[in-house]
C-alpha cells in the first residue's frame, strides 16, 4: 500500500501523457479525481481498520528503502486527498484552455506524489528531495497563465526558497558531520551525545521550514504567492502544498527525531505567537481577499506551532487537529475566493458588496469557513482551537494561551470585515448582475463546509482519529 | 433510556432532514411523535438517579451522564416544552418552506439541550452546548431574507461568550484537575474567581442576560416564531440557568457576602431594569415579547445571585414559570401573526372579540408575567423580592421597579392588540386547535403553577437544593405580607399609570381614547390630573431618555463587535503592512535575522 | 585526530562562511534579477562545497557524494525555471530589475 | 591542505569577482570559475564523481544557461553601463572589507568539535550507496526534473495570444 501511494500516481502520470492528444486532458483529470478520492477514502478510513494496508511487506526487497505509514502520514494524505480534489475540482471550471488545464493537472500529480512520499520519509534528505520537488512545481503553477504579477510572486518564493534551501542543506552537511547520516533513526540515535553544532544544525533546519511554511519572519514571499497565483492554485497552495512541506515536515521532525527540548519549545512558542499576532494584523488591512487569507493562513500556522510548542501529546493532537482543518476551510475560502473573483472579475473588497444575496451558496459556506477559522464553535476550527489553548494552559504557557485567545478575537475581526465587505450589505453596482458560481465551483465549497460542520458536529469521533 | 433521550431527537432530527419538502405531513409526524416519545422517556425517567460513565478520549474527557432529580427536571421541562412547540409549529409552520431544515434544527435543539443537561463533564457538555449554537444559526438562517446577518450577529455573540465558557472549563478543568462535574468543588478566589466569571458568562449569555443580548430582538423579527417560543424563551432560558445554578451551588462554593455573588445580583438587577425599558418603548409585538425575555432573565440571575435559599428557590421557580408564560406569550403573538399577517401594534386591535381564547390564554400569560397573584409569577417574583430584601434594599428596589414596568408594558401591549379597532379585526378568525391546544395548556400550567405552588416547589425544585435550604419550606403563601402590600401597590400604580398614560398620550394604543376622555370622568379627575401630571410627565421622559440612552448603549455594544477592534489594531496594522515593502531583499533580510535569532536562542538555552 | 580535525573543519567552515557572506550580499544589494540568480548560485556552491567537505572529514563520503550530486541536479533545475521565469519577466517588464518587483506590497 | 586551502582562497576570490565584476558577462564567467575552482576541491577531497557531475552541469551547462539569457534580455545602452558603473561602487565597497572582518572574525573561533564516524550499515563505495540505497533521491530526483520539463513546456511556451 505504501508504494503505491507514491507509484500509482506516478505511473498514471507516465501513461496519461502517453495517451493521444485529445485524449489527454480529460483522462488525466478523471485519473487524478479517482486517485485523489481513493487516497481520502484510505486515509480517513484506515485509521478505524476498515482497510488494511495490504502487500507492505515483501515489497521492500524490490524498491530498497523505507516507507512507513503511521497516522500522522495519514493526516497528510487525507489533507493532501480532499484539498487536491476540491483544486481540481475548481481547476475544471475556472481553467478555460485545455493545455493550461492538462498542466495543471500535470503538475497536481507531481505535488500529489510529493506530498505523499513527504508523509512516508523517513530521511532527512529524501525530505529534502522532495520538498524541492514540490517547491520546483509550485513555482511553475503560480506561473501557469503567465499573468504580470505571478512573474513577481513566483521569484520572491523561489528567491526564499533557495535561501530556505541553503539552510536545510547546510543542516544537512552537519547532521552528515556530527551523526554520521541523514536516516532518522541514526541522527536520533547520536543526537544525544552531540554538541552544540548539532542543535546549529536543527535550528537551521527548523529555520529553514519556517521559510518553506511562511511563518514571520520567515514568510516575506507567502502573500504574493498565493495572491498570484491562479484560484485553483491556490487552493491546493494555501490549503496543503506549503504546510506539508513546512508545517508537516516541522511536526516529523519534532516527533520522529529532535523531540522537544526547552530551547526548541520557546522557539516554537516565540515564532508561532509571532506569527499568529502579525499574520492577524496584516490581514485586518487588507483589501484583496486573496491576500487577506494569505495572511491569515500564516496566522493559523502561527496557531499550529504555538501548539507543538507545548510539546506535550495534547499539544501534537491539538496541532493535527488544526492543520487538518486549515487544510479543509483554508482551501475552502480560496475556493470561495475564486468563485467570487470568477463571477465578479474582482477581488476588491471595496468594490464588492451584498454577494451573500446573489450568491447565496457561497455567502454561506464563506461563513461558515471563516466563523470556524475563528474558532467560533462548534464549528470544527473551534474544537481545534480549543484543544491548541487547553494544551497551552496544561503545559503552563499561559502567556501564550492568552495571546492564543486574544488573535482568535483578531480573526474574528478581519473575518467580519471580509463578510461585512463582500457578502452583507448594500448590492453594490458592480456586482448588481452577478449570479451564482457554476455547479462545479461550488460542489468543492459545499462539500468542504459540511465537513467543518460535520468534523465539528462528531468531533469526539475525529479526536480518537487523532488520539490513536 | 439515558442515552436514548438524546439519540431520539437526534436520529428524529437527522431523518427530517432527509425527508424532501414534497411529502407533507412525514416531517411533522415524526417531529410529533419523537418528541411526544421523548416526554414520555422524561416522565419515566423522573425521580430516578443514574450515573453513567464510560472512558473515553482520555486526558480526563469521559463519556459521562448524570441523572439526578435537577437534570431529571429539566429534562422534563424541555420535552414537555418540545412537544407542545412541536404540535404548534405542526400548524404554525404548515406549507412553509425548508420545513425540513426546521424540524431537523428543532429536534437536534432538543437532543443537544437534552445531552448538555445530563452531561456529567465539562467538556461533553461543552460539546452539546456548542451544537445548539449551530442549530440556532439554522433556524435563524432560515428565516427572512434579511436574517443572514442577524445569524452571524447571533453566531458570534454567542461564539464569543462560549469562547468564555471554553475558557473558564479550560481553566476550571486545570484548577480541579477534573473535568467531571460531580467530582469538582472550587472556592472563588483568586483563579477560581476568573473560572467562576468565565463559566457565568457562558451561561448568563446563554440565558440571554445583558450585554450578550443583542441578537435576540433581532432575530424575533427574522426568525420563525415557533424558534423564539422554544429557543430564546424556553430552552436557552432553561439551560442557561440551569448551568448558573450547577456552577453556583455544585461547582464553586459561594458564599452570600461574596464579590461574585454581589455581581450576579447587579448584573439581574441591571438586565431587569434595561431591558424592561427598552421593552415598553416597542411598537411590535414580536419585538416587545423579546425584551421581556431578557427582563425576565435578570430576575433568575438576581434570585440565584442573592445566594440565600428564598432567592434561589425564586430564580428557580421564576426560571419554569418564565419559560411557561413566556412561551405561551410568544406562541399567542404567533397566533396573532398567522391569523392577521402582522405583528405591528399600530395595526392591530380590537381581536379580544374574534380570538377569545388566544385572548385568554394572553391574559393569563400577562398577569403571570406582572406578577398578579393567585398566578405563579407571582409567587416566584415574592421570593426573588425576599431574597433581594435579604441582600440589600436596592436590589428589592429595582426588582419592583422592573415589575411595575412590566406590568405597564403588558397592559399597553394587551390594550394596543386585543382592545379597540383596527382594519383587520373583524374579518379576524380564532386560530386552529393545534395552535390554540399548546398554549392553553401551558396556560392552564401557569394557573396550576400559581394555584397550587406546592406542586412545583416540592416535587421540582427544592430538591434540588437539598441541604442549602436550611429547612425552609416556601410552599404556600407568601409569609412576608409587607413585600405582598408593596407588590399589591406598584400593580395598583402600574394601572394607574396606563391609565394615565393612555388618558395624556393616547397614542400607539389611540383605539382606546374616547374611553378616557369621556366628558364624565376627564373632569372628575381634572385635579389628580393636574397634581400627577408633572411627575408623570418627568418620569416618562426621563424614562424615555433612558430608552434612548440604552438604545445607544445597545448600539455601542454593537459598535463594539464590530468597529472598535479594527480602530484599536489600525495602528498595527498600518504598520506591519508598512513594512511588507514588497522588496525581496527585505525579505531575505528578514529571514537571515530570524535564523540568526533562532540559532542565538539554540545556543544559549 | 582530535585537534587536527577540529582545526580542519574551522577552516573549511570560514570558506563556508565567506561563501554564504558573499551570496547573501549578492541576493541583498543588487538590483539585476541576474545577478540575484549569481548570488543563489554562489550559495549553491557553497552548500555543496559544506557537503563535501562533511563527508571528506568524517569518512563518509559516499554518501556526501551521492548527496551532493543530487542536489547539483535539483540546482540545474532550480536555475533553469528560475532563468525561465526571469526570461518571463524581462518579456513582461523590459526590465530585470528588481525594483519593478514590487508591485505586491501590504 | 595547502593546495586545498589554495584552492579555497581562489575560489572565494572568483565568487567575489562575479559579484563585483560590472559585466553580466563576466560575471557568468567568474561564476563558471568558482565552479571549476570547487570541481578542483572535490577532486583534492576523493569525490570524483561529484567532481565530475559539477564540471559539467554546474560549470558547463548552467553558464550556458546564464549566457543565454543574458543574450535573451540583455538591451542595456552604453552610456546607461557607464553610469551605473560608478554607482555600484558605492553599493559594493563594504562586501570586501565584511569579507575580510568575518573571515578574520572567524579564524579566532577554534573551539574543538567531535565529529562522528559513518554508521556502521553505511557504505564507502558511491556506486553502491547512491544506486541501492538512496533510491528515493533518485526518484526524487526524477520528479524534480519532471517538474523541470513542465517548468520548460510552461515557461519557454509563447503566450497564446501572439505576443
Amino acid at each position: 500500500m505504501n508504494y503505491l501511494l507514491i507509484f500509482v500516481p506516478f505511473i498514471a502520470l507516465v501513461l496519461v501523457n502517453l495517451l493521444p492528444k485529445k485524449l489527454r486532458p480529460i483522462s488525466s483529470f478523471l485519473v487524478l479525481l479517482l486517485i485523489l478520492a481513493a487516497q481520502s477514502i484510505f486515509a480517513a478510513l484506515a485509521p478505524f481498520g476498515l482497510i488494511r494496508a495490504v502487500g507492505a511487506v515483501r515489497m521492500e526487497h524490490l524498491f530498497g528503502f523505507h516507507l512507513l505509514i503511521d497516522n500522522l502520514s495519514l493526516l497528510l494524505l487525507l489533507s493532501a486527498g480532499i484539498v487536491g480534489f476540491s483544486a481540481l475540482m475548481v481547476a475544471w471550471h475556472s481553467i478555460k484552455d485545455e493545455d493550461d488545464r492538462f498542466n495543471f493537472t500535470n503538475l497536481l500529480f507531481i505535488l500529489l506524489i510529493g506530498m505523499n512520499g513527504i508523509s512516508m520519509l523517513r530521511d532527512l534528505f529524501s525530505l529534502y528531495v522532495f520538498i524541492e520537488a514540490i517547491a520546483v512545481s509550485t513555482f511553475i503553477m503560480i506561473l501557469l497563465y503567465k499573468a504580470r504579477e505571478a512573474y513577481e510572486g513566483a521569484l520572491k518564493y523561489l528567491i526564499l526558497s533557495v535561501v530556505a534551501s541553503v539552510m536545510m542543506l547546510s543542516s544537512i552537511a552537519l547532521f552528515i558531520m556530527f551523526c554520521g547520516g541523514t536516516s532518522f533513526e541514526v541522527i536520533k540515535l547520536s543526537l544525544v551525545s552531540s554538541g552544540a553544532l548539532a542543535r546549529i544544525a536543527i535550528a537551521l533546519f527548523i529555520c529553514g521550514l519556517f521559510i518553506k511554511g511562511g511563518l514571520v519572519p520567515f514568510h516575506g514571499w507567502l502573500a504574493d504567492a498565493y495572491t498570484s497565483a491562479p484560484a485553483p492554485v491556490s487552493v491546493v497552495l494555501a490549503g496543503v502544498v506549503t504546510k506539508a512541506s513546512g508545517i508537516f515536515t516541522l511536526i516529523r521532525l519534532l516527533t520522529a527525531v529532535i523531540g522537544f527540548s526547552p530551547a526548541t519549545k520557546d522557539l516554537l512558542l516565540i515564532i508561532g505567537a509571532i506569527s499568529i499576532v502579525i499574520g492577524a494584523l496584516a490581514a485586518l488591512g487588507q483589501k484583496d481577499i486573496k491576500r487577506m487569507l494569505a495572511y491569515s493562513s500564516i496566522s493559523q500556522m502561527g496557531y499550529i506551532l504555538v501548539a507543538l510548542g507545548c510539546g506535550t501529546r495534547l499539544g501534537l493532537i491539538a496541532a493535527a487537529f488544526h492543520f487538518l482543518n486549515h487544510a479543509i476551510f483554508k482551501s475552502q475560502l480560496f475556493a470561495n475566493a475564486a468563485a467570487v473573483e470568477e463571477q465578479t472579475g474582482s477581488r476588491d473588497l471595496g468594490s464588492l458588496g451584498g454577494l451573500a444575496q446573489k450568491m447565496p451558496v457561497t455567502g454561506i459556506t464563506s461563513a461558515i469557513a471563516s466563523l470556524s477559522t475563528a474558532g467560533i464553535p462548534p464549528l470544527s476550527g473551534f474544537w481545534s482551537k480549543l484543544l491548541i489553548i487547553i494544551a497551552l494552559w496544561v503545559s503552563g504557557n499561559y502567556f501564550y494561551a492568552v495571546i492564543a485567545v486574544l488573535a482568535s478575537l483578531l480573526t474574528l475581526a478581519y473575518f467580519l470585515t471580509l463578510q461585512r465587505e463582500a457578502f452583507f450589505g448594500q448590492v453594490s453596482v458592480k456586482v448588481s448582475s452577478v449570479t451564482e458560481a457554476s455547479a462545479g465551483m461550488l460542489i468543492p465549497a459545499v462539500l468542504l463546509s459540511a465537513m467543518t460542520v460535520g468534523l465539528g458536529l462528531v468531533f469526539p469521533f475525529v479526536i480518537k482519529y487523532f488520539v490513536r | 433510556m439515558i442515552i436514548a433521550i438524546i439519540l431520539l431527537p437526534l436520529i428524529a432530527g437527522l431523518i427530517s432532514l432527509m425527508v424532501p419538502d414534497r411529502l407533507k405531513g412525514v416531517k411533522e409526524g415524526i417531529a410529533l411523535f419523537s418528541t411526544i416519545i421523548g416526554l414520555i422517556i422524561a416522565a419515566l425517567l423522573f425521580k430516578q438517579n443514574i450515573m453513567f460513565t464510560i472512558p473515553w478520549l482520555g486526558f480526563g474527557i469521559d463519556l459521562s451522564f448524570r441523572l439526578y432529580h435537577f437534570s431529571a427536571f429539566i429534562l422534563l421541562a424541555i420535552a414537555g416544552f418540545g412537544a407542545a412547540i412541536s404540535l404548534y409549529s405542526v400548524a404554525f409552520m404548515w406549507g412553509k418552506e425548508k420545513l425540513n431544515q426546521f424540524y431537523a434544527y428543532f429536534l437536534l435543539t432538543v437532543a443537544f439541550a437534552n445531552g448538555a443537561v445530563l452531561a456529567n463533564n465539562l467538556i461533553l457538555m461543552l460539546f452539546f452546548w456548542e451544537g445548539l449554537l449551530l442549530t440556532l444559526f439554522g433556524m435563524i438562517i432560515i428565516g427572512k431574507k434579511e436574517a443572514f446577518k442577524t445569524a452571524i450577529k447571533a453566531f458570534v455573540i454567542v461564539g464569543i461568550t462560549d469562547l468564555c465558557l471554553m475558557l473558564g472549563i479550560a481553566l476550571t478543568g486545570s484548577l480541579a484537575d477534573t473535568f467531571t462535574m460531580s467530582m469538582i468543588s472550587l472556592p472563588t478566589s483568586g483563579l477560581g474567581a476568573l473560572a467562576f466569571v468565565l463559566l457565568m458568562i457562558g451561561a448568563i449569555a446563554k440565558a440571554g442576560s445583558m450585554p450578550f443580548h443583542s441578537w435576540i430582538p433581532d432575530a424575533a423579527l427574522d426568525a420563525p416564531l415557533p424558534f423564539m417560543a422554544i429557543m430564546p424563551a424556553a430552552i436557552e432560558k432553561l439551560l442557561g440557568i440551569y448551568f448558573l445554578t450547577r456552577i453556583s451551588l455544585d461547582l464553586f462554593r459561594l458564599n452570600p457576602g461574596s464579590k461574585i455573588s454581589l455581581l450576579l445580583m447587579t448584573i439581574g438587577a441591571l438586565t431587569i431594569l434595561l431591558a424592561v425599558m427598552m421593552a415598553l418603548i416597542q411598537k411590535d409585538y414580536k419585538r416587545l415579547l423579546s425584551y421581556h425575555a431578557i427582563s425576565q432573565v435578570g430576575y433568575m440571575i438576581l434570585g440565584i445571585g442573592t445566594m440565600v435559599p428564598a432567592g434561589i428557590v425564586g430564580g428557580l421557580f421564576h426560571m419554569i414559570n418564565n419559560a411557561l408564560y413566556k412561551s405561551c406569550l410568544f406562541l399567542s403573538g404567533g397566533s396573532v401573526e398567522k391569523q392577521t399577517g402582522t405583528t405591528d401594534l399600530s395595526k392591530l386591535g380590537g381581536l379580544g372579540k374574534q380570538m377569545p381564547i388566544t385572548f385568554i390564554c394572553f391574559i393569563v400569560a400577562a398577569v403571570s408575567i406582572s406578577g398578579v397573584p393567585p398566578f405563579n409569577g407571582f409567587f416566584s417574583k415574592e421570593m426573588i423580592y425576599d431574597g433581594a430584601l435579604e441582600r440589600g434594599w436596592i436590589f428589592y428596589l429595582a426588582a419592583v421597579l422592573g415589575s411595575f414596568f412590566t406590568a405597564a408594558s403588558f397592559l399597553k401591549l394587551g390594550h394596543a392588540a386585543y382592545f379597540g379597532k383596527s382594519e383587520t379585526a373583524n374579518k379576524t378568525k380564532e386560530a386552529s386547535w393545534a395552535i390554540l391546544l399548546p398554549m392553553i395548556v401551558i396556560a392552564g400550567l401557569c394557573v396550576l403553577f400559581g394555584v397550587y405552588n406546592p406542586l412545583p416547589l416540592h416535587a421540582l425544585i427544592q430538591p434540588v437544593l437539598g441541604a442549602k435550604l436550611e429547612g425552609r419550606d416556601f410552599a404556600g403563601l407568601p409569609t412576608n405580607a409587607i413585600i405582598v402590600l408593596i407588590t399589591l401597590v406598584v400593580l395598583a400604580a402600574a394601572v394607574l399609570n396606563h391609565w394615565f398614560g393612555v388618558r395624556r398620550t393616547g397614542k400607539g394604543i389611540g383605539a382606546a381614547d374616547h374611553i378616557h376622555y369621556a366628558p364624565g370622568l376627564s373632569q372628575t379627575y381634572d385635579l389628580a390630573e393636574k397634581r400627577y401630571f408633572d411627575p408623570y410627565d418627568i418620569g416618562m421622559k426621563i424614562a424615555n431618555w433612558l430608552a434612548k440612552l440604552l438604545n445607544a448603549v445597545d448600539k455601542a455594544i454593537d459598535w463594539i463587535y464590530e468597529k472598535l477592534t479594527v480602530g484599536v489594531t489600525f495602528a498595527f496594522t498600518s504598520a506591519i503592512r508598512w513594512s511588507h515593502s514588497g522588496n525581496v531583499s527585505t525579505y531575505v533580510v528578514w529571514s537571515l535575522a530570524g535564523a540568526a535569532v533562532a540559532i542565538i536562542m539554540v545556543l544559549i538555552r | 585526530m582530535g585537534i587536527e580535525m577540529s582545526q580542519m573543519f574551522w577552516t573549511f567552515f570560514i570558506f563556508f562562511a565567506l561563501l554564504l557572506v558573499e551570496g547573501f550580499y549578492c541576493i541583498i544589494v543588487t538590483y539585476n534579477f541576474l545577478r540575484v540568480l549569481i548570488g543563489l548560485e554562489l550559495l549553491m556552491k557553497a552548500v555543496t562545497l559544506f557537503i563535501i567537505v562533511a563527508g571528506y572529514l568524517s569518512g563518509n563520503l559516499a554518501l556526501a557524494q551521492s548527496i551532493a550530486i543530487t542536489v547539483i541536479v535539483i540546482e540545474v533545475v532550480v536555475v533553469v525555471v528560475a532563468a525561465g521565469i526571469i526570461i518571463g519577466f524581462f518579456r513582461e517588464y523590459d526590465s530585470l530589475n528588481i525594483k519593478n518587483a514590487r508591485s505586491m506590497k501590504g | 591542505m595547502n593546495v586545498l586551502l589554495l584552492l579555497l582562497i581562489l575560489m572565494v576570490l572568483a565568487g567575489l569577482w562575479s559579484i563585483l565584476t560590472s559585466l553580466l558577462l563576466r560575471a557568468t564567467i567568474a561564476l563558471a570559475l568558482t565552479s571549476v575552482l570547487l570541481t578542483v576541491v572535490m577532486f583534492q577531497m576523493n569525490a570524483p564523481l561529484a567532481a565530475v557531475f559539477e564540471l559539467s552541469v554546474c560549470a558547463g551547462l548552467i553558464s550556458v544557461v546564464f549566457i543565454s539569457v543574458i543574450s535573451l534580455t540583455h538591451r542595456q545602452p552604453l552610456k546607461e553601463y557607464l553610469a551605473r558603473r560608478q554607482k555600484r561602487i558605492l553599493r559594493f565597497w563594504p562586501l570586501p572589507v565584511l569579507l575580510l572582518v568575518v573571515g578574520v572574525g572567524l579564524s579566532f573561533v577554534h573551539r574543538p568539535v567531535h565529529i562522528m564516524l559513518p554508521h556502521p550499515t553505511a557504505f564507502g563505495d558511491i556506486r553502491i550507496m547512491m544506486w541501492q540505497l538512496r533510491r528515493l533521491d533518485l526518484f526524487g530526483q526524477i520528479l524534480v526534473l519532471l517538474a523541470g520539463v513542465y517548468g520548460v513546456l510552461i515557461l519557454f511556451r509563447g503566450n497564446k495570444n501572439g505576443n
